[in-house]
């Protein structure tokens, strides 16, 4: 599958849009505060745009994966090309892009969320140059994350993200931010330099024949790494089930666990929410979380099968904990929005229980829960955003009968609430469903246990909505206004898609399907090859 | 596509349209949305009707299936995919034609009740709403959309206890039936769960030729009759079951005559449906357990029942005891007559509820006038002597209530007695006596709450004379459809001989399905089973007949003719009746169990995860003082745990260091000769 | 009794000691220097010492010679600094001159 | 025996030019003194030549004054590094007011810096143990002055004295050590030291305490705990002019003599092509743990005791320690992998730390002060400035897509290449500490506001903001496309006498 467009290659408009975007933005005097909203919407709607043409040109039967050929819209440069010296070999970095049925969902999901953080940012006034250009790189990061093949370049894009991220949670976010503000930077970086290391022992672990001359190089070529006759002999990762390579898969782990974030790993995430602006946590939530269990199914499990079978059942039981552990956190808190953080963390506790499992159904259901917590916890950090915005109060216990007050809001607020609840007909019941039935069949106990989260879930988000929305309205929100067109427009979007994935999830499990299988039986079935030699 | 799959389907989704018209324009349609959301249910009784009798015409089940899900690959050699479909059969008519009669029924019924409602329109959206999920539970053909619009019914009886959501007690009573519900379809789920794991499909027909060719989830028989109570966890929620039974009497919260669609007739009934649905892969084992969570619900509803003062508080737990009573009758084995005691059960149910609500009605229009806001307007106490001022009311309910006890020639008489010689057919198979005793005691109990209800709110005469000159008969829109229900609980619908149903067209229809559990499991064979339910007819008729009777009897003697003091009792037996006034302390039990242990769980972990967790990580606060306090200028440079603690830890060597760095150029060289010499002493 | 290579590198030895002494020990700068200077002297020493025993090579005299050089360079250098130091702080007392701390 | 002298002199054009260039700056100084600008000039244009030059001498490979000085691709490199470090340095004092209120002796100072420059460029070729001391001297002496040029402040004056009397001690103990070697091998050529211990039978235990003894000198040169201490001291103390030269063009001669010395002494130079060009000591002097042990508490030490540091320049001079520490692991590798590393590391190092104090020194010459406090809303009142600042203490820490990333990258590269994953963890570890302090001053830059609510934009000059960008962008540009610099590395590893 190709698409160019002025001979680049779709992904890389995709990626690089926003920068461009960054670029005007920058140029643009600092008093046309229109002029930049407008311009970084624009940007961020053509990368929507682009997105949906890439998922509808998206060739559903290809695997992806492991191999280089079903790969789609693959774009394969030499970026970084050393010639070799005698006692070095040469080293070789290519600028690799391209996506199949994992990435997929999450470029489309990246695009989207973007712009709809684009427009939840409309009412920021605070340096708004600055804000803009730095969300624009945001994007960018995370957009590469989801389409490079390389390590390296992953790795790049990667840290690319923790800059903005820092100052957009520290200079925009709330009464305590500089303190979630670095606490979100020490901790991924703390576990990206672990994930460096691993990357590093894995490029000398692995060589690959150059096309070009012929001789064998070491490579980041994650495809490459995911194929064990690639190992050499006698290298730190070589061989089957060593210490080494369990070690390197921990160190991995940990990188990815901190970003998911899985418990006990978790903490940096409800301050980062609490403080964070609207938008921020949107992005937060809705894409930034993803990226930990998306590395995990790109670079855990493919390259590393034998250990990742070996601690299966310690992931599926850290998804249990996240599951219960943090529905039961939200059930206490007072805030709003901590409530939403911490059922984030429930949520993908969910998405790894999923992946545990190991199997079609697991695996799908862990991606397709990826795509949906993506949306629908979106949509709950705008609701709690637009209350805030007018009461700058985010108390559960100040609110109260906010339904008759503000009828259309309290209606998307409806399908958000039981989307994450899991009810039937919302997307989120899909995802939840195949993750625990997937689960089941390879956990049993742990699985049932896990499953009284959703018994837990109901409690919260129920008690939530009627502490909030129901009752009475107390005496001094009484001017509160309904939510306004932009706050519709950025809100409908992510309500049709939950509920019309609700009905129709095949619009993203197709895409999914193939790719779930093929990375299901490349872990079972490499799980015991021996690799270098 | 068999033409009347397609009514089946217009019949489905035609509620849901209603409820779509009304939710985005229901602003403008104002009061005529009731008539729009009434005119689309009459035509789907219609056509319910129609399906009905075309279907009892034919054997021919129709079935259509279709791939919902494919995941493109294959499990132990078969393609795993998701199937879903709709299926007609006798029951599914049946259920068909009662949802969308009562349905219909209710909606007649709400546009005299809930005229001057604030939210008119979206009250008649959340019952169209509601129709069409109870609608999909009952046409539906694989456990996958039976939990789909299981979950759903469970929304819309969320939105409608929750209608009047301003009060606190309102939205308690929502949030306590939709979280208890999720609790029993847990249960569900994981017995999908396991269905799935082993089958690897969840239509109906699929598992049940799978178990019928032997296949038992993990080659266990224990495992298939968990599979089995697990499923019927959904019922134990739905159908108010106990230990789940405690939702139902709270959601009379919600408007009277969803009490009477919802928590009496349909909804409800739903579980009851499941049981009925699962049956052919239920074993021995479970169907004892079913039989017995039966008879004990009935037992504990109906003597609460009897204490309880307020009008749809007793109707509640009489709606609880029955569906014990019809699960016990499933549980027996008698399956016939559980369905029946069903769809009877709802006709007079829904009936009762409907009078009651229109005695309410009556009560506040009387309490409006007088503007009284003090008595109660469902307080049985504050009634009596109704007969005279709403003879139509009183009639019909007097109808619906002989129904109910099992007096002779009402539908009710036909359906009980069946359940209650099934249960002396078990026992006689089974040894289980205690549950033909219980079936009789509930029985009697029975009778006696119901004409005390019906005695206290009719008979006697008016507490409060001034009140009574302001009460009337209901108007046109309420009485109509108490006389339709009235008529149908005559015996004549469901058997023309008015003793026995047996020789029913019912029971003809709605025969015993096809039992698939391996012989060694399975419960008594039919054939047998039914001979011994002729053999225990007669008994069973007479002592039903005579207990009910006796019932009757008491409550006339203690309430009409006031030979006996009722207040006496109650003084006498005191801590009895607390104990009874108070529901057996289910409520309190299980806020001081398990509601206060979840909450204060989930307090502990919070509190757990803000300070242990973050405390790990976040270097815990005594450590951030010990640090502030070494240094002044910490407070700015404590941000947060791991590197706090390296912090931490790092103040006390940063002092070493800089205590070191004492700006004596001396003392810098010893050091360097220290290190020296340390690194000699490396090599020596 | 001859003198041997031994002696010399004890002289070297001892001369090394005193200097590292006196430049650890004493307060005052030009005190300092001079330790410093003996450290240089006792290095020449065994320069010469090994050039001469050793059969070896001129380079260690030569080195003696150039290490004798700078010793006078940087002593020069040295006093400037030190004088400079005494115009500011109206002392030469190295421990006193300890502003620059943490 | 004269004509043997020119042709040696056409071998080190480079240091000749330079050493005209200084002539010529003091002889312009005595005629008058009050002209900065003709002074400035001179001295940059002299710079350039020399730069020039080398750059045309890129790939020869030969030694000179009877194997005294080598001129060969490793020195090159880094006379390289310290010119360019000197020229921008000399731009930087243009731009300093410390600097120029000292205008009288303004030819004083470019004579210093110049001799400085010469003394390193001499370092760094110089392949003989009496060489090596002589050239490191020349190089001190310069710097004991150069560091206590601002007369009027006590500090710089402590400073130099400090300096003084530290480096003349470790110099001397340094000296020592070279005089045991030297009674040990009979000889000072480090080829000739090198054959001599590759037949064994000398002392172990003499030769390795000549050796630490000399390690001590060089611990001093590179500010390697725990020979350190003077450093924070002095960098705060000097003027920041001549702590942003210390701090890399010294670090960088002191490195490139270190590497010189151990791996012509040290090195079993019979085993030479192991795979990733690793080498073998000769057996009896394993300094690699050694190596190995200073390197850990280098970085370590630095990081730490930088948490604490309000005074930005005293920040970065403990931030430059631990930056020696990572380049020593370099070292602790032994292969030309690791070399290769290491001086990938200084030419990134030069434009980041150069940069770093670059805008230290600007915000002084406006604010006065050093604080960290001053630095607070900075963000809003100069962002160029502070963005500047900013990506290059991101480069530091060793973030991508900066050049400090592939800084870092090369190293940790090399050590898994050894598999010494154990100090590479701890290395990884560090620079997560050191992000810790870097990011105070971002923080404080752009998270907190002036409490003195001063909002009115700082302006500065062209001249001063190109400046600047020649030293971000190769920060930005090297993070990304790396390729050359790797190569140019790789090629420059090798030394004369060395296949």
């Amino acid at each position: 599958m190709e698409l160019n467009i002025l001979n680049i290659g779709v992904l890389t408009w995709l990626t690089f849009l926003p920068i461009i975007g960054m670029v005007v933005v920058l140029l643009l005097p600092k008093e046309q505060k229109t002029a930049i909203r407008w311009t970084s919407l624009v940007f961020t709607l053509l990368q929507v745009v682009l997105a949906c043409m890439v998922f509808a040109k998206f060739d559903r039967s290809l695997a992806g994966v492991n191999s280089a050929e079903t790969m789609q819209f693959k774009e394969l440069f030499s970026w970084i090309n050393v010639i070799s010296t005698g006692w070095f070999g040469s080293i070789k970095i290519d600028y690799f892009l391209g996506i199949d049925g994992i990435s997929m969902p999450m470029v489309f999901l990246t695009a989207l969320i973007s712009c709809i953080a684009v427009i939840s940012s409309w009412s920021i006034e605070k340096s708004i140059k600055g804000y803009f250009a730095l969300l624009l790189l945001l994007d960018t990061g995370m957009m590469g994350v989801f389409v490079s093949l390389d390590f390296f370049l992953f790795y790049v894009f990667w840290e690319v993200m923790l800059l903005p991220m820092y100052f957009l949670i520290g200079v925009w976010g709330g009464p305590r931010r500089e303190y979630a503000a670095i606490k979100f930077f020490l901790y991924t970086l703390l576990g990206s330099v672990l994930l460096l290391l691993a990357m590093l022992a894995l490029y000398f672990s692995v060589s690959v024949i150059d096309p070009a001359t012929g001789e064998k190089i070491h490579t980041f070529n994650m495809l490459a790494m995911m194929n064990p006759a690639n190992y050499d002999a006698g290298s730190i990762l070589s061989g089957v089930s060593t210490t080494w390579r369990y070690l390197a898969y921990i160190a991995i782990f940990i990188g990815f666990a901190i970003k998911v974030p899985i418990f006990p790993f978790h903490t940096w995430l409800p301050d980062a929410h609490v403080e964070a602006p609207t938008a921020i946590s949107v992005i937060l939530a809705g894409v930034l979380l993803k990226m930990g269990t998306y590395g995990l199914m790109r670079i855990g499990f493919p390259i590393f099968p034998d250990a990742a079978m070996h601690y299966l059942y310690p992931l599926a039981f850290l998804g249990f904990v996240n599951i219960i552990y943090g529905a039961l956190c939200a059930m206490a808190q007072k805030d709003f929005k901590k409530l939403i953080a911490y059922s984030s963390v429930s949520h993908m506790g969910i998405v790894i229980l999923g992946m545990a499992a190991m199997n079609t159904q697991g695996m799908v259901g862990g991606m397709l829960q990826m795509f949906n917590h993506g949306t629908i916890t979106a949509m709950l950090f705008l609701i709690v955003g637009v209350i805030y915005d007018r009461a700058h109060t985010r108390g559960l216990d100040d609110f109260g009968g906010l339904m008759n007050k503000m009828p259309k809001y309290s209606g998307v607020m409806m399908i958000a609430f039981f989307a994450a609840i899991g009810l039937p007909g919302l997307s989120g019941f899909i995802s939840e469903a195949f993750s625990f039935l997937g689960a089941f069949q390879t956990f049993r106990w742990l699985t049932i246990a896990s499953a009284f989260g959703i018994v837990l879930t109901a409690g919260y988000m129920l008690w939530t909505l009627q502490r909030v929305f129901l009752g009475t309205l107390p005496e001094k929100w009484n001017d509160l206004t309904d939510i306004n067109g932009r706050e519709l427009a950025m809100l409908i979007p992510l309500a049709i898609i939950t509920i019309v994935l609700g009905i129709f999830p095949n619009l993203m499990l197709d895409v999914m399907n193939v790719s779930a299988n093929t990375l299901v039986d490349l872990v079972k079935g490499s799980a015991g090859v021996v690799t270098g030699n | 596509m068999i033409p009347e799959l397609n009514i089946a389907l217009a019949i489905l989704f035609l509620p849901l349209v209603s409820f779509l018209l009304l939710i985005f324009f229901g602003k403008r349609f104002l009061n005529r949305s009731g008539h729009i959301a009434t005119t689309f249910l009459g035509i789907d009784l219609i056509l319910a009707f129609f399906l009905f009798f075309s279907k009892l015409a034919t054997e021919a089940v129709w079935d259509i299936t279709v791939t919902w899900i494919d995941f493109h690959t294959m499990v132990n050699n078969i393609p795993l995919k998701l199937d879903i479909g709709i299926m007609v059969d006798n029951l599914t008519t049946v259920m068909l034609v009662v949802v969308t009669l009562i349905s219909f029924l209710v909606h007649v019924f709400s546009l005299a009740y809930m005229k001057d409602d604030v939210r008119y329109s979206r009250y008649y959206a959340n019952l169209g709403i509601f129709t069409f999920s109870m609608l999909g539970i009952v046409v539906t053909n694989n456990y996958l959309l039976m939990y789909v619009f299981w979950e759903l019914v469970g929304l819309s009886s969320y939105l409608l206890i929750g209608h009047w959501y301003e009060k606190k007690s309102a939205s308690d009573a929502a949030k306590k039936a939709f979280i208890v519900n999720r609790v029993g379809d847990l249960g569900f789920f994981i017995g999908i769960m396991i269905v799935w794991m082993q089958y690897s499909t969840l239509t109906f027909h699929g598992i049940f030729t799978a178990i019928g060719s032997g296949v038992l989830p993990y080659d266990s028989n224990a495992w298939l009759t968990a599979a089995g109570l697990l499923i019927f966890c959904g019922a134990i929620g739905k159908s108010a079951q106990f230990p789940l039974h405690v939702w139902l009497p709270d959601a009379m919260e919600g408007p009277t005559p969803v009490s009477a669609l919802i928590h009496a007739a349909t909804m409800v009934a739903a579980g009851v449906y499941l049981v009925a649905r699962t049956f052919p892969m239920l074993t021995a084992d479970a169907l004892m357990v079913i039989a017995y969570f039966g008879a004990v619900t009935s037992f504990i509803a109906a003597t609460i029942a009897i204490v309880q003062n307020d009008i749809k508080k007793i109707l509640a737990y009489s709606t609880v005891s029955q569906l014990g009573y019809m699960v016990m009758g499933l549980g027996v084995g008698a399956f016939s007559a559980g369905v029946m005691h069903l769809v009877t059960h709802a006709a007079f149910k829904a009936g009762l509820f409907l009078a009651s609500g229109s005695v309410i009605y009556a009560m506040h229009r009387a309490l409006h006038h007088l503007n009284d806001h003090h008595t109660d307007a469902q307080d049985v106490r504050s009634m009596g002597g109704l007969k005279s001022k709403m003879p139509v009311t009183f009639w019909t309910m007097t109808m619906f209530t002989l129904a109910i006890s099992g007096v002779p020639l009402t539908s009710g008489f036909l359906s009980k007695d069946e359940i209650l010689a099934g249960t002396l057919a078990y026992s006689h198979f089974t040894g289980h006596s205690l549950i033909p005793i219980v079936g009789f005691l509930v029985a009697g109990l029975t009778a006696f709450y119901m004409f005390r209800m019906l005695i206290l709110t009719f008979m006697g005469e008016h507490k409060d004379a001034h009140r009574f000159e302001h009460i009337h008969e209901s108007p046109k829109a309420i009485i109509i459809p108490l006389m339709v229900l009235a008529t149908f609980s005559f015996f004549a619908f469901f058997s023309l001989n008015p003793i026995s149903a047996s020789q029913g067209w019912f029971f003809e229809k709605i025969s015993y399905p096809a039992v698939v559990v391996p012989e060694k499991l399975a419960a008594t064979p039919t054939e047998e089973f039914v001979e011994e339910i002729h053999h225990q007819h007669t008994m069973a008729m007479a002592l039903s007949v005579g207990v009910s009777g006796l019932g009757i009897l008491i409550a006339f003697i203690t309430y009409f003719w006031k030979k006996i003091s009722a207040d006496a009792f109650e003084r006498m037996l005191k801590p009895l009746h607390t104990f009874l006034y108070r529901k057996w302390f289910f409520d309190e039990l299980y806020d001081a169990t398990v509601v206060a242990g979840t909450v204060g769980l989930a307090r502990l972990l919070a509190w757990f995860d803000n300070t242990i967790i973050d405390g790990i990580v976040n270097g815990a606060a005594w450590l951030t003082k010990i640090v502030s306090v070494i240094s002044g200028k910490f407070d700015t440079l404590v941000v947060d745990g791991m590197v706090n603690f390296t912090a931490f830890f790092t103040g006390m060597m940063g002092q070493t260091v800089q205590k070191v760095q004492t700006g004596k150029v001396q003392t810098y060289m010893i050091f360097a000769i220290i290190g020296f010499m340390v690194l000699l002493a490396l090599y020596i | 009794m001859t003198i041997t290579l031994t002696h010399f590198l004890l002289i070297s030895a001892i001369l090394f000691s005193l200097g590292m002494y006196a430049v650890l020990t004493r307060r005052n700068a030009i005190m300092v220097l001079m330790g410093v200077e003996l450290i240089l002297n006792s290095a020449n020493i065994n320069f010469l010492a090994f050039s001469r025993f050793g059969d070896m090579n001129i380079e260690g005299q030569m080195a003696a010679i150039f290490v004798i050089i700078l010793a006078a360079a940087e002593a020069a250098i040295a006093l400037a600094i030190v004088l400079n130091i005494y115009k500011r702080f109206h002392t030469v007392n190295v421990d006193e001159i300890s502003f620059l701390k943490d | 025996m004269l004509e043997t002298i020119v042709n040696n002199l056409s071998n080190i054009m480079p240091e000749v030019i330079v050493t005209v260039t200084l002539c010529v700056v003091l002889i312009v100084h005595l005629i008058d003194r009050k002209n900065m600008q003709i002074m400035t000039l001179l001295s940059i244009a002299g710079l350039f030549a020399a730069f020039y030059v080398l750059t045309e001498s890129i790939g020869t490979n030969n030694s000179t004054f009877s194997g005294m000085l080598s001129v060969d691709p490793f020195a090159i490199f880094f006379k390289i590094v310290i010119v360019f470090a000197t020229i921008v340095v000399v731009m930087m004092s243009r731009f300093s007011d410390e600097i120029n209120a000292e205008y009288r002796t303004i030819g004083e100072y470019y004579f210093l810096l110049l001799s400085m420059c010469l003394g390193m460029m001499f370092m760094v070729g110089s392949s003989n143990l009496l060489m090596m001391y002589l050239t490191l001297e020349m190089s001190s002496l310069s710097s004991y002055v150069a560091s206590g040029f601002t007369r009027k402040a006590k500090d710089s004056s402590e400073a130099s004295l400090k300096y003084l009397l530290y480096g003349a001690f470790s110099s001397g103990v340094m000296l020592y050590g070279i005089s045991i070697i030297y009674g040990l091998t009979g000889t000072l050529d480090l080829v000739g030291i090198n054959h001599v211990l590759m037949q064994g039978s000398s002392s172990h235990l003499a030769l390795i305490t000549a050796s630490i003894f000399i390690l001590v000198g060089f611990g001093y040169k590179i500010s390697a705990v725990p020979f350190h201490y003077w450093t924070p001291d002095v960098y705060e103390g000097a003027p920041t002019t001549i702590t942003a030269f210390l701090s890399v063009a010294s670090k960088a001669a002191g490195f490139a003599m270190m590497m010189r010395a151990f791996k012509v002494m040290f090195i079993d130079s019979s085993v030479l092509d192991l795979p990733a060009g690793a080498w073998t000591l000769i057996s009896g002097v394993q300094i690699q743990n050694a190596l190995m042990i200073l390197s850990v508490l280098t970085m370590t030490l630095g990081n730490l005791v930088a948490l604490w540091q309000d005074n930005v320049k005293r920040m970065l001079a403990y931030s430059s320690i631990a930056q020696a520490g990572y380049m020593l692991l370099g070292l602790v590798v032994l292969s030309n992998d690791g070399f290769s590393a290491v001086m990938i590391y200084f030419v990134v190092y030069l434009f980041m730390n150069l940069g770093a104090f670059y805008v230290v020194m600007l915000l002084a010459n406006k604010t006065g002060s050093e604080h960290i406090d001053n630095y607070r809303g900075i963000g809003k009142r100069a962002p160029l400035l502070s963005v500047a600042l900013a990506v290059f203490l991101i480069s530091l820490t060793g973030l991508p897509p900066t050049a400090g990333f592939i800084g870092k990258w090369m190293i940790f590269l090399s050590l898994i290449n050894a598999k010494m994953i154990g100090i590479a963890v701890v290395g990884v570890l560090n620079s997560v500490v050191s992000l810790y302090y870097y990011i105070r001053i971002i923080r404080n830059m752009f998270l907190r506001d002036d409490q003195t609510e001063t909002t009115e934009p700082i302006r500065f000059p062209l001249a001063q903001q190109i400046l600047l960008m020649s030293l971000l962008i190769p920060t930005l540009y090297f993070g990304l496309f790396f390729n050359q610099l790797i190569e140019f590395a790789q090629l420059s590893v090798q030394m004369f006498g060395m296949k």
